[in-house]
């Protein structure tokens, strides 16, 4: 099978911005890394990548939306080429980010807070904040390493 | 004659998550905990073996189970996740050094001292 | 757990028409009916919605688009109330429907096509199809039963 | 002295069906099918014991390669899948009535008579 992504994929989702629902993240993720062949440790970068999009999710819903109901989350899933790599973007219109906040926590000491941006930082190949008119956007790349066996 | 008996009974609570820890089921955890907290128990052994999925919410809550705990000179101990992909996460947090961690809960409870 | 969807809960999905991604959609109905509590024969129900929806799917790619590349699906899965019941909206700009062509298939004679359709009306509650300007418009509407034991 | 030697060769082709059998993975089926007529196999048991789905352009395969079994006096037997909602949909179709249907691939393969 051939991985070159055929031109661009391009998959959206927008769902409900409430912890119950950031399960179908996760589910949406495996489907698409299925159904990519060969991939490099297809567990622990299915597992990384959820996580990281789950962490950006759970901050939206918990400090942008303040847990506020009604509110909705947008994503887009991107298959890129040249190297194989998937890119998520993830926007929302609640509060601004703050990003001269502290995030890095203190290894050292176990603490509470302060892991879910570490974690989105240390899962993804790049990871990026901006704000766009009443949109917060938060885009995290990460890419696919095909194994080498089958070459 | 006297006979004075001392009776020590030590608690050590085992709590089997299985499926996923995140943010949505992080309340029902830190709840049950409360509960038991408000038992007085202050040694426990969080068993992740079959834990499917854990985020930064579900960190939090064992996080502060775990100072509660030492603050009385209580401990909670770790049993790993089958899943290397969680085990990994444990391991980028540091969690696997805060926490003692072990294979089985049987070995996790035979640590607490007594 | 109250299963009442607390208002109307409604997910949207957006794909590449292409045979490849449709496993996706899959994992998605998994991943929503997972946080609907007691759910009576969650498996049958998942499968089966999961069936319903890909043939949809795989009738818009090979007939609606005629397998050409490039064209998008779009869906829509809503949780209702009053009875709990899921809704499944289906959206393209191919080719229209002819709803007049027979879809019923022999079954006592075992044939080559013809059982898409069967299938998504075997394994629904309703189904519907409606031009809507350039738009397809499939619906279909699946209960999903609580089990009464806990009740 | 005259010997006739008659060398009877049945061969029945099993073809174990693990994981999607869906519209984008028939034709890999299809064409591995295709090879199989090419070289004359008319005999085959299809073992979906570890199908996880199957949707309508999978049973089109399965009913061409049956259709083309028959009319050459050859079958194909079918092994149930385990997944219990998958069998309702061979049920749902009748392909369970159309197709013979075991519970094991030895006995599919035991039930072609020569
Ligand atoms: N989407 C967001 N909108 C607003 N503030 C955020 C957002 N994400 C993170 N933050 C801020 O950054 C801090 C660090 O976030 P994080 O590392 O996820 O840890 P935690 O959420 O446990 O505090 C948060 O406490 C919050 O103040
Ligand atoms: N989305 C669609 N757009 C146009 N025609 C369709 C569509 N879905 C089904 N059809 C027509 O209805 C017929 C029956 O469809 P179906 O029951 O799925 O069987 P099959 O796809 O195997 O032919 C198709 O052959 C096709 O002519």
């Amino acid at each position: 099978m051939n991985n070159r992504a055929e031109s661009e994929i391009l998959i959206k989702l927008e769902l409900p911005a409430d912890y119950k629902y950031l399960n179908i993240l996760g589910s949406l993720i495996n489907g698409i890394l299925e159904r990519i062949e060969d991939l490099e440790e297809p567990e622990n970068l299915a597992y990384g990548l959820q996580l990281a999009v789950h962490e950006i999710c759970t901050n939206i819903v918990g400090h942008a939306y303040e847990e506020k109901p009604g509110y909705r989350i947008w994503l887009e899933f991107r298959l890129l080429n040249e190297p194989l790599r998937i890119l998520v973007k993830v926007s929302d219109t609640g509060k601004e980010f703050q990003s001269d906040i502290e995030t890095a926590p203190d290894l050292e000491n176990a603490q509470v807070h302060g892991y879910g941006l570490f974690l989105v930082e240390q899962l993804t190949d790049s990871f990026e904040y901006r704000r766009d008119g009443l949109y917060n956007r938060w885009t995290i790349e990460k890419a696919l390493t095909i194994s080498k066996k089958d070459i | 004659m006297n006979i004075n008996v001392f009776d020590i009974v030590i608690r050590i609570v085992t709590l089997e998550l299985e499926g996923r820890l995140d943010a949505f089921t992080a309340p029902q955890l830190r709840s049950k905990l409360d509960e038991l907290q408000n038992q007085s128990v202050i040694r426990y052994v969080l068993d992740l073996t079959n834990l499917e999925f854990m985020d930064s919410a579900g960190m939090a809550v064992m996080v502060t189970l775990l100072k509660h705990a030492r603050q009385q000179e209580g401990d909670v101990k770790m049993v790993l996740p089958k899943l290397e992909a969680a085990r990994r996460i444990l391991r980028l947090t540091r969690f696997d050094r805060v926490f003692d961690t072990f294979e089985t809960a049987e070995e996790a409870r035979k640590s607490f001292s007594i």
